[in-house]
């Protein structure tokens, strides 16, 4: 990592630093949720890419859009989001995001921007680039950043809006967070040539940059903001990254598709948080002591918001057919009659 | 004020009104500029909106499905131009996995206010990939609203009222009526999503009919009526949502009803309101309740086979007189 | 001989047997090979047949929809894997404008030979984009059959059938049937298409249900016996063909009808079973026939709601207590 | 063009040129047709690229497979197909390739490896892609070709299909007529950067080519095709080239997309046929009379055929369920029955 900028970016930083160590308590608890089976369903864990998620972010005002994906959490609390509503959505609760009607899988922050996590892999790689369409249309400054793994550029959207947003000019910045994997398999058998230049062709910029270091993924994504703010877009980044869990917090037994060595050696050598906080003692912007306290303030306010999720109350079940249609309360005649 | 203008010039009329009371909406689609569509429906509108509402794609139906999804969550309210209904196939992930579940996941946050204009209908020569009527498809996923005008007045009121809806609506237009005229009044009107139109009062059987069936169920009623047979004739309008009480007032009250649609029979349109018939009017009916969709085939190219495909006004007037007769067509 | 499967190990040994018998079959699809799909449904048929027949694909959907019917058009009889049914709609023009249409536009001369192999099921958790049950929408397609196992037996039977079908075959598994074990004869059978089963025979009601839902309909059928109502449930193993005879006989017999179906309700399977029982057996039935589908609305995640929008034993054991007591259920 | 290589050549010489007249002559027939109302529905012209579909079906066996378009008279002729059969599929009669079912967008000629044309834009990409796949499981030799033009590298299909035949080294060539146009809209306004790149980017070998130029397009061809053979492939190659009438037959009035200026341009300078007759001139190949004479021949085994399709009887109504499904005689128990 270069050195620091100047004393006034001490702010930034710490933010960063903060929002990268909440992400990872975010997940170590939803992982707790889960292995101690308090959570419904499967959840994909965001661990070890923090540093894309919070550089990128990090570069946007609450007026930018995101769209995210599966592996959604990171971008949701890196966009702002508050513990407690996530959780809430995470375990179906009725004052989570999306009153428990979403879940991991679909969790959105209206409020930050964040237009939603996505089950379909790809599946919002559209929406992202609408949305820059609505930026320039209404003539506002937002920008939108599109989050997908290396996996969804094998879904052929991402060609059909790659070439419409190269022809429009469109705000819109496609980040492909390349984690090595999709599911089970190596990128490398599933796909053929360069991702890089796969954007190239398209006429759009691109940059592939580390994906571990946060100061150089925000220093990048402020350029390209800025220039999408001046009527310049769409980009393409490729982050090189990994995800320490498995595909998601039931892929426990991986040794057959990724080794544990090679595991291991990411987290050694190149975690995001732990690079990051050695930067920041280096260049005497923090004490290893103050960063402990964040550390051990964040787990605090993780397992709080954890333990608020879990007393609150489900949904009522009249919930079920609301919101089906915006306008009606109620969808059915009787959701709870004849019929069940 | 009335005057009697084509379905396509109503079509244009609605998005031109609906353009200039809200400069959200644009609309998106193939040759939609310039061209005016291959139908030439949307001619004009380029010159007064220009082409930074009236938006030329490139032929990526996903892709622009999925950008006009994004758009309607951000602040536009986009009017997809999907050229052919068959090309629906193509946006189906972007329409009923994004748009339709859009608001119920995000537990009412988040909101797609589009239109898919498409079209449907058989018998223009246009073969097994230009020719289908797959409103059934779309009326089975919960969250999309899904509209089928019968003639020019429809097609202009139910657009209008599509475009101010903050749900995502499929439309349909008959491919083959875009040059039928019909009386539609100067002012501006909307029609209203889930009311049915009594298009002709009866009371010997209920004709349900949709679309361009609409037409041929009144040519029936009218066959119909030479042999003393009183037919009503009910147009849906929209089947999502669908005016269950009007259809069921009107077959208590005649006790026979026939459903028609040009959509494939099995598992179509012609199901869902026949089932609903014979659950809810069940001690009302006289006679088993007649379903007349297409035919369950790819629609052959030939014209000799074509035609077949369809349900027509004879045949729609030949089952309404055995029903009235009282004979057990299925009793076998 | 005959020993206790389940249904996962039921699905691994027909794809194995027929790759066995046919070196023209292979399988494509995501995570099929070493990771043997998410659900380990495939495990160990890389190790036999080898990555050149057992074919991991990128996140492609369309793509390899696509591939399996060119393959299928040329020789190859593929075996897609679509790791979520709710991803059909990705694969809908591959499978619906080509593959079920190819037989037909070519006037006979091409066949496409495929199974899609998919599942459906709500209740594990998965949200609104991971828990559909979609076989109303491929059903509708004429060209196309569509198979829906309720058991390990099926599923085995049905698939090694749909292997050697001659047309394209949509095969929905019930994701949350995967463990559940049944028995199954150590010999190589195969399932007719278009034959019901009568599971369970009876004299007061039909119950004709569908993949989960036939356990469903057994349980309430054995909580009615206990009623004193004797219920006979039907599983129609394939929904085209349907063998609408069977479950026609049943209902003369029983005069009455429930029909259940894990997909959304509205513009569903259960329209179209009832559709039919009420337009063919009109004259034989004593209460409107009953459908029971998914409630028509998204499938929520939370649990407190997903619970609430499948059909159960008690309200289908409830449904038909109503109808046999005589109860007009909508009769206002 | 370059010099003839040598007289054995000669053979191919005539049969590429008598292809060529004959895609001319069944297209100039059909489009009468329409214009005198005989014919149903609407059908889009091949005249003008002929040497596309030539030069490459001419590199090909009838063991080798095509896939084709809307625009797909010409690559049926050019892969061996009969004028009759075809007129008579064009006209809905029962004696056509497809027994009338199909039509001018379905044609299909199964018997020359012509896997049919394709009424979605786009939609025989998989198709394509599929039959190479069979060639390379089952062993055979066979090469596949997908025709498409350059309205249809929009398809997100083509960018998932791609990335698996260059996995998979398929026996695939994709050939994209770039004719300037898709329907009313320039080229230049629908597709970003540069196509050749797009398929680079997959890792795939591309190439440009002169589509009015027969034999330039069939060298590079014969060269792909063998080492498709030889285990390599894909390959892309992007034909320039142009039509010579509107989109479909009806689109009479198009100088609001293009001009007639540029239309006569490309008749008069690039005619691939009038180019490569006075080539055969030069060359001494063939003398003007001998090429009028094949014309003439030509012209009136194409009325001929016409003739006899117009006379030739329609399918029987009760085919119209028959083909729905294979093995499966009749589909509907009362196909004319109570229902119509
Ligand atoms: C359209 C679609 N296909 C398949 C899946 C199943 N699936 C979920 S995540 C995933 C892998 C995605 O890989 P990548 O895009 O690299 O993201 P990562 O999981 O590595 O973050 C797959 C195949 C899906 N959800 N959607
Ligand atoms: C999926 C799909 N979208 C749109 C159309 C309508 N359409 C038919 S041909 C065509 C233009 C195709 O352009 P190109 O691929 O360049 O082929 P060309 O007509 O120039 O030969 C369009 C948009 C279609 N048939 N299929
Ligand atoms: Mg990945
Ligand atoms: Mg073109």
């Amino acid at each position: 990592m270069s050195a620091a900028k100047n004393r006034h970016n001490t702010e930034d930083y710490l933010q960063m630093y903060r929002q990268m160590v909440r992400i990872r308590a975010f997940e170590d608890s939803a992982n707790q949720l889960y292995l101690s089976a308090r959570m419904p369903g499967l959840t994909h864990m965001y661990s070890g890419q923090e540093a894309v998620a919070v550089g990128i972010c990090e570069a946007l005002t609450d007026e930018d859009r995101i769209t995210s994906t599966h592996r959604g959490h990171g971008h949701c609390v890196a966009k702002g989001a508050d513990f407690k509503a996530m959780f809430c959505e995470l375990l179906g609760k009725a004052e989570g995001y999306c009153r428990g009607k979403g879940g991991s899988m679909h969790i959105a922050d209206q409020s930050h921007g964040n237009l939603g996590a996505n089950a379909i892999v790809g599946g919002s790689m559209g929406i992202a680039t609408g949305a820059a369409l609505s930026a320039k249309r209404l003539g506002r400054e937002f920008v939108t950043v599109c989050f997908f793994g290396d996996g969804a550029t094998a879904q052929g959207l991402w060609y059909e809006v790659m070439n419409m947003a190269a022809l429009w000019q469109l705000p819109v910045i496609y980040a492909c967070e390349n984690n090595g994997y999709s599911e089970y398999t190596r990128t490398e058998e599933i796909a053929a040539g360069s991702l890089i230049a796969r954007a190239q062709a398209f006429g759009i910029e691109a940059f592939q940059v580390d994906g571990q270091d946060v100061l150089a993924v925000n220093e990048l994504t402020q350029q390209l903001v800025g220039r999408c703010r001046t009527g310049e877009g769409p980009f393409f980044i490729e982050l090189d990254t990994y995800r320490y869990h498995g595909h998601h917090v039931g892929d426990i037994n991986r040794d057959y598709y990724r080794s544990r060595d090679e595991e291991a050696e990411w987290k050694k050598v190149r975690d995001p948080i732990t690079n990051f906080g050695k930067w920041l003692i280096d260049q005497k912007i923090m004490s290893a002591d103050e960063l402990v306290a964040i550390d051990e303030e964040i787990t605090s306010d993780a397992q709080a918001a954890v333990q608020y999720a879990l007393d609150a109350p489900y949904p009522d079940g009249n919930e079920v057919d609301m919101h089906v249609f915006s306008g009606v309360d109620h969808a059915l005649e009787y959701p709870g009659g004849a019929h069940r | 004020m009335t005057r009697e203008i084509t379905l396509s010039k109503a079509v244009n009329e609605a998005i031109a009104e609906e353009m200039r009371r809200d400069a959200s909406v644009i609309l998106l689609g193939e040759d939609v500029a310039e061209a005016g569509t291959p139908f030439k429906v949307l001619s004009g509108l380029v010159e007064e909106f220009g082409t930074d509402r009236i938006i030329d794609t490139p032929i990526s139906e996903p892709g622009f499905m999925g950008i006009a999804v994004g758009a309607a969550m951000t602040g536009l309210r986009p009017v997809v131009d999907l050229m052919f209904g068959d090309f629906l196939y193509l946006v189906m992930d972007q329409l009923c996995n994004q748009a339709a579940k859009t608001h119920y996941m995000s537990g009412g946050k988040l909101t797609a206010p589009l239109v898919l204009r498409t079209n449907m209908g058989a018998t223009r020569r246009s073969a097994a990939q230009h020719s289908q009527s797959l409103q059934a498809l779309v009326a089975h996923i919960p969250g999309l609203k899904v509209a089928m005008p019968s003639s020019a007045y429809e097609a202009k009121g139910l657009l209008k009222t599509a475009i101010r809806d903050d749900n995502p609506v499929v439309i349909f237009e008959d491919k083959l009526m875009y040059q039928d005229k019909a009386p539609v009044p100067e002012e501006e009107y909307l029609i209203p999503f889930g009311k049915a139109h009594i298009k002709r009062e009866g009371r010997d059987v209920t004709l349900v009919a949709t679309s361009s069936m609409v037409q041929v169920a009144e040519e029936a009623a009218e066959a119909l009526a030479g042999d003393g047979i009183s037919a009503e004739v009910i147009d849906p309008r929209t089947i999502v949502p669908l005016d269950e009480q009007t259809i069921l007032n009107s077959v208590r009250k005649t006790s026979r009803a026939i459903v028609i649609d040009e959509g494939h029979q099995s598992y179509g349109v012609t199901a869902e309101i026949a089932a609903r018939i014979g659950e809810k009017a069940f001690y009302h009916l006289d006679a088993p309740v007649i379903r007349m969709g297409a035919m369950d085939v790819p629609v052959p190219f030939s014209p000799a086979l074509e035609d077949l495909t369809v349900p027509n006004a004879a045949g729609v007037a030949e089952n309404a007189r055995r029903i009235c007769r009282g004979e057990l067509i299925h009793a076998a």
